[in-house]
């Protein structure tokens, strides 16, 4: 079984390579990240402040907004069953879930490496400005960026699982996901905490921060890089809310898992109950 | 809490008896305003220079060669006591290794250890002051509570001494570098502190001069309040958990100090609480959580410094009146305000914002629209702590944006009506001095791009190629 | 640090149930006072305010408390908790017995400190010399 | 092999299959039958596991195991009816993949690739390929397992010239090893020609099972004779009538309606009158009739 969902991985890997639209994902990615990481040094006026550590902060920014539009968009068009070709992939003898998550997997294995590439182009340019320095915030944010593509993958082979021939809908759903995520959770989360007294807010504001995969993946990502005092006062709440800074790091690992485990386990669910 | 202390301390400079846990008073270090002092240590813990030094006349230059003295000493008589070859005065472990009682003296020159001894309400130090006119002069003060103890000791001058703090104590356990209490005109200058609780304590101690001193790897960088007409020129206050903080205090000017990495929970580069008058310039205030904060706080101003890499480059309470902030540059931070409350008569006119963006076409120099420093976000922020968590998050620069479309939503703007379109050259502003970073782990993080690099090429080149089936050329030999 | 959390959880579900609020503890290292700014460094003249639905809000000298209360009035149904001298254990406001010390150094100067108990007072040291302090004027912010 | 037993797939209100029940025999090659919407396409599906039954179940094997099961789908190969493939990867590739996932040795994949003509175009992209192309490297994909049963939608509709050859080439080889070969068809032609056995499918439900010989017969007796002759006799047609009711004259010629039987019998007869026969043609029924007549006498 292993080695059949290596081969759907492998199989999926070697389409998503071939895809125009990875590659252009690499390019941009590794374009956005040299931007960015470039953008900083020239914000930081010359000062050489521009470590690793404030280059991360900033690509952290970038990966909460690419990738998981990335994700999103990319495991929905690959993942939506189309007829002629998901007819004759499903019709073989391995359980779909198994075949689902061989193609996850390579999905999932074609966009990391196409974010490693860019954040290895970014990283080179930091360090030929400013020297090396901070190599596990960088991590961090690989890292980040690695659950946050696992993360809105499984979404998106939820949402693609439907009937086939539903792959406009598909994207379409995924892009409302991503736009969700990304903002309007955060400014609904923010527009009901203004409406209460600062306990009940505070609660709200820092369950939201861990519940969403994109707020507890810069929740996480931000006290990994800058320490747990990365949202000042902030974070001292956090802390206590959640009971320590292992707590904490519990609580987004939790999360994020979460938000991998159970959309992935809806996706292999409703492809089973579909009829191809 | 100090009255214990003082009726203990009081009991105890007769007796010389360890103290009681209880007296250890872990508390913001107010010294007594009445009471005992350590006076001349008991016999078996002095220093063998006590005998020198009760030998001396007043006005006497005693250099003491190198070597090590072991025990405490008392300096009652105003002299000079020169180190030649920099003696070590070890203390006894037990209270302050060096006390002086008399007017005029002078120390010079030594390597004082305190032995990680003592207890905090006695004020154990590395040297003790109470009297005038002390002289204390290039002295290494490793392992005492506090470094140099200013108490009620007018004209001091503190020069060029080097402190460090007592590794791995919690900060309630150790006292700061320099204390400096009911002391007037001072001078503390060209001063290193170290891993100390707070680098420089100062309260009701006013006319000071503090200049060229450097305070890091501590909690507060500078712990003040109750001091006027003080000023701060080219010291550098880093990497504290809590930075600087000055209350209940007036006239205080600050020239080209660094304010430097002060990342903690309720860092601030430079906070004043009730503070008025107050002007600083040239100050570089870089990667601290927040840069400037003002609560209560009236008349302040500040000119062409440079604050960036903050979170929050200001945080004003509008309980803060006519404070001015002109021709600054503000480089680099992740949000420029947070405003506290309603509204603020801050005023914020031709300073550098990095974040700007807007075009100067007429060449002047100055942007063609003005800088928009508040936003729904930021008030929210500004009363609710919590929402800090979503500061970076694309929900706050949507309301921003959106802010910036319909004006509407933020009834009271703060404006800089003439922001500057190019960073400006501020020459008196200091360099940043970064700190040195081990080279061994500098060498291993130089791999991580490349390997990334590497890796991500190798995954979607492998990837790409077929691993099914053998491509032209092959078959042949299958057939 | 958990300890900490789980008395603030408590504290969100307790003042969720409208149950009396708890006092919370408090981090000696990043605490901040919410009157005068100071990282808090001693529980033993601390205070704390629990407004209904609020934050709770910490002090570092019951002078802080009084100087906080001066401008905010607390809320209706607050509760507040001061620390014992002695012990730095969280006595509640009603409870407790103020003492004015002139001349004692709190970290603020107010010379205020609170006691469980008029005997623990009499044992402790530090209120020799002081008299006793209206409460009322502590909650009122020092108006009449 | 596969068993349909009151096999019923509705979607939303639209019952595509209505309590199909019908045993395809192993070793047989049979063909369904139906006009396009007849629920062809469905019942395939659900043979290889790719639709689950709103009701009833789809068995197969030996062991009876339901068709959904990936273990029962062990057993088949399935063609699906337009397949599709990656465009990024060449034929070979293609069929490399497959034979992987049913672990068939590696010898196969040039053997599939010469049955379906595409030696010459492994190592293009599929991208590059015509329809008969594609259609040819699903057929190489079908073949790849020798497996028990194999499934078959509407395998001829995009078949080039070479498909076709290869197709019939495979479908014989699997007879003659003893496979079980169904596969859906419009087409009368393939269905004649490999067919041991006709599932006649007509909205949804079973209308028949036949021979190949039954269809041949029951077309036929849809068929008409056209009976050319130089004039019009008009005794001739009251003759004519008496043992084929529905004739009549369209023009000269004479038209005589029926089996076989019946088109001797007015041949006889016009003979008998005396009747010069200058030409004789006949004309197989339409399927599209056929189907009709079969529903009219369900109903």
């Amino acid at each position: 079984m292993m080695g059949l969902i290596w081969l759907c991985a492998r199989h999926e890997l070697l389409l998503a390579a071939r895809s125009r639209w990875l590659q252009w994902f690499a390019v941009i990615f590794a374009g956005l990240a040299l931007l960015v990481a470039g953008s900083g040094y020239v914000l930081s006026g010359g000062y050489g402040l521009q470590d690793f550590a404030r280059t991360a902060v900033s690509l952290v920014q970038l990966v909460l907004l690419i990738v998981p539009l990335a994700a999103l968009v990319f495991g929905s068009l690959t993942l939506s069953p189309d007829r002629g070709a998901a007819e004759l992939l499903y019709a073989q003898p391995v359980p779909r879930w198994a075949i689902l998550a061989g193609r996850v997997i390579g999905l999932f294995l074609a966009l990391a490496a196409a974010e490693l590439l860019g954040f290895g182009v970014a990283g080179l340019a930091v360090q030929y400005y400013s020297g090396p320095s901070g190599a596990s915030q960088f991590l961090a944010v690989v890292a980040l960026s690695l659950a946050l593509t696992a993360v809105f993958l499984a979404i998106a082979a939820a949402l693609a699982s439907g009937e086939p021939g539903r792959r406009a809908r598909a994207l379409a759903m995924s892009l409302v996901v991503w736009f969700v995520a990304v903002i309007l959770f955060d400014l609904a989360a923010l527009g009901v905490a203004s409406m209460l007294r600062s306990g009940a807010a505070s609660r709200v504001l820092m369950t939201a921060a861990l519940v969403n995969p994109v707020d507890a993946g810069r929740t996480g990502a931000y006290m990994a890089i800058e320490g747990t005092s990365a949202f000042g006062a902030a974070s001292l709440a956090l802390l206590r809310f959640a009971g320590g800074e292992r707590a904490v790091a519990a609580l987004v690992t939790a999360s994020l898992l979460l938000w991998t485990i159970v959309p992935a386990w809806v996706a292999a669910r409703r492809l089973g109950r579909t009829d191809l | 809490m100090s009255v214990p202390r003082i009726a203990l301390a009081t009991l105890l400079a007769a007796t010389l008896l360890p103290v009681p846990a209880d007296a250890q008073v872990g508390d913001d270090a107010q010294p007594p305003s009445t009471g005992a002092l350590e006076g001349r240590p008991e016999p078996g813990r002095t220093s063998p220079l006590q005998s020198l030094v009760d030998a001396a006349a007043p006005g006497d230059r005693i250099v003491v060669p190198a070597g090590t003295y072991e025990g405490d000493l008392l300096i009652d008589k105003a002299i000079s006591l020169v180190g030649d070859g920099r003696p070590v005065l070890r203390g006894s472990g037990t209270g302050s290794v060096v006390r002086i009682r008399a007017a005029g003296a002078t120390i010079e020159g030594f390597d004082i250890d305190g032995r990680r001894g003592g207890d905090l309400g006695r004020d154990t130090s590395g040297v003790h002051v109470a009297a005038p006119r002390a002289t204390i002069r290039d002295c290494r003060i490793r392992d005492a509570l506090f470094g140099i103890y200013l108490r009620e000791s007018d004209d001091a001058v503190l020069e060029g001494n080097t402190i460090v703090g007592i590794p791995d104590r919690p900060p309630g356990e150790v006292g700061s570098g320099i204390h400096i209490w009911n002391s007037q005109r001072y001078r503390v200058t060209g001063n290193q502190i170290v891993g100390t609780r707070d680098g420089m304590y100062i309260q009701s101690s006013s006319h000071g001069v503090i200049r060229g001193n450097r305070a890091r790897d501590l909690r507060y960088g500078l712990h003040y309040m109750f001091s006027d007409d003080n000023l701060f020129e080219d010291n550098s206050f880093e990497t504290g958990a809590a930075g600087a903080a000055l209350m209940y205090s007036e006239r205080i000017t600050f020239r080209r100090n660094r304010f430097l990495r002060n990342r903690g929970f309720a860092s601030v580069g430079l906070l004043l609480k009730e503070c008025d008058d107050l002007v600083a310039e040239d100050n570089l205030m870089a990667d601290n959580a927040r840069g400037i904060f003002l609560e209560g706080s009236h008349r302040n101003s500040f000119r062409r410094n440079i604050v960036a890499m903050s979170d929050i480059a200001v945080v004003i309470y509008d309980s803060s009146r006519t404070n001015v902030f002109e021709d600054n540059a503000f480089v680099g931070n992740l949000s420029p305000l947070s405003l506290v409350g309603r509204r603020t008569d801050t005023r914020f006119a031709g300073n550098y914002w990095s974040d700007h963006g807007e075009p100067d076409l007429d060449g002047d120099g100055i942007a063609e629209r003005p800088y928009r420093l508040s936003n729904v976000f930021d008030h929210l922020r500004g009363n609710l702590t919590a929402a800090d968590l979503f500061a970076q998050g694309m929900a706050a620069r949507a309301l921003g944006a959106a802010e910036r479309a319909f004006p509407v939503l933020d009834a009271v703007p703060v404006l800089d009506e003439r922001p500057l379109a190019r960073m400006p050259r501020l020459a008196d502003v200091p360099d940043v001095t970064p700190a040195p970073e081990p080279a061994a782990e500098a060498r291993t993080t130089s791999l991580w791009p490349a390997v990334m690099v590497m890796a991500g090429a190798f995954v979607l080149i492998a990837g790409g190629r077929s691993p099914l089936g053998r491509r032209a050329g092959a078959q042949g030999g299958a057939a | 640090m958990r300890s900490i959390g789980m008395a603030l959880l408590t504290l969100a579900v307790a003042s969720c149930a409208g149950g009396p609020p708890q006092p919370v503890a408090i981090d000696l290292v990043n605490d901040v006072c919410a009157h005068c700014r100071m990282v808090i460094s001693t529980q033993k003249t601390a205070a704390q305010l629990l407004a209904p639905g609020e934050e709770p809000k910490l002090f570092d000298d019951l002078g802080c408390l009084r100087s906080f209360l001066e401008t905010a009035p607390a809320p209706e149904g607050s509760a507040v908790f001061v620390a014992d001298h002695l012990t730095g254990d969280w006595v509640r406001l009603e409870d407790a017995v103020i003492t004015e010390v002139p001349g004692l150094q709190t970290p603020m100067g107010s010379g205020l400190v609170a006691h469980r108990t008029t005997a623990d007072r009499d044992r402790d040291p530090a209120s020799r010399g002081g008299r006793p302090f209206d409460k009322a004027i502590l909650l009122s912010g020092g108006r009449p | 092999m596969i068993r349909y037993d009151r096999f019923t797939k509705a979607y939303g209100a639209h019952t595509a299959v209505d309590g199909l029940s019908v045993d395809i025999p192993a070793g047989s090659v049979v063909a369904l039958l139906g006009p396009n919407g007849s629920g062809k396409t469905t019942s395939i599906k659900a043979a290889a596991g790719l639709v689950r039954p709103t009701s009833g179940d789809v068995r197969l094997g030996a062991e009876r195991r339901p068709a959904t099961e990936a273990e029962a789908r062990r057993l088949c190969s399935f063609l699906p009816q337009r397949v599709s493939f990656p465009d990024a990867l060449t034929g070979r590739e293609v069929v490399e993949f497959y034979r992987r996932m049913r672990g068939v040795p590696g010898d196969a994949t040039d053997r599939v690739m010469k049955f379906a003509s595409l030696n010459g175009a492994g190592n293009r992209a599929v991208g590059t390929y015509s329809g008969g192309m594609t259609q040819r490297l699903g057929l190489a994909v079908a073949m790849l397992p020798d497996a028990e049963i194999l499934l078959l939608d509407e395998p001829t509709a995009a078949l080039d010239p070479d498909g076709l050859c290869a197709f019939y080439g495979l479908v014989e080889a699997r007879r003659r090893s003893g496979r079980t070969v169904f596969f859906s068809s419009h087409q009368l032609g393939d269905v004649e020609r490999l067919a041991d056995l006709i599932v006649i499918l007509i909205e949804g439900r079973l209308a028949a099972t036949l021979t190949s010989s039954e269809l041949a017969a029951k077309l036929a007796d849809r068929g008409v004779m056209r009976v050319r002759m130089g004039q019009r006799v008009t005794a001739l047609l009251e003759r004519v009538r008496e043992i084929a009711p529905g004739a009549r004259w369209i023009g000269d010629d004479l038209m005589v309606p029926g089996p076989t039987a019946v088109r001797l019998g007015a041949l006889d007869a016009i003979r008998a009158a005396g009747g010069a026969i200058e030409g004789l043609s006949a004309e197989e029924g339409r399927l599209d009739e056929f189907y009709r007549s079969i529903v009219g006498g369900a109903r």
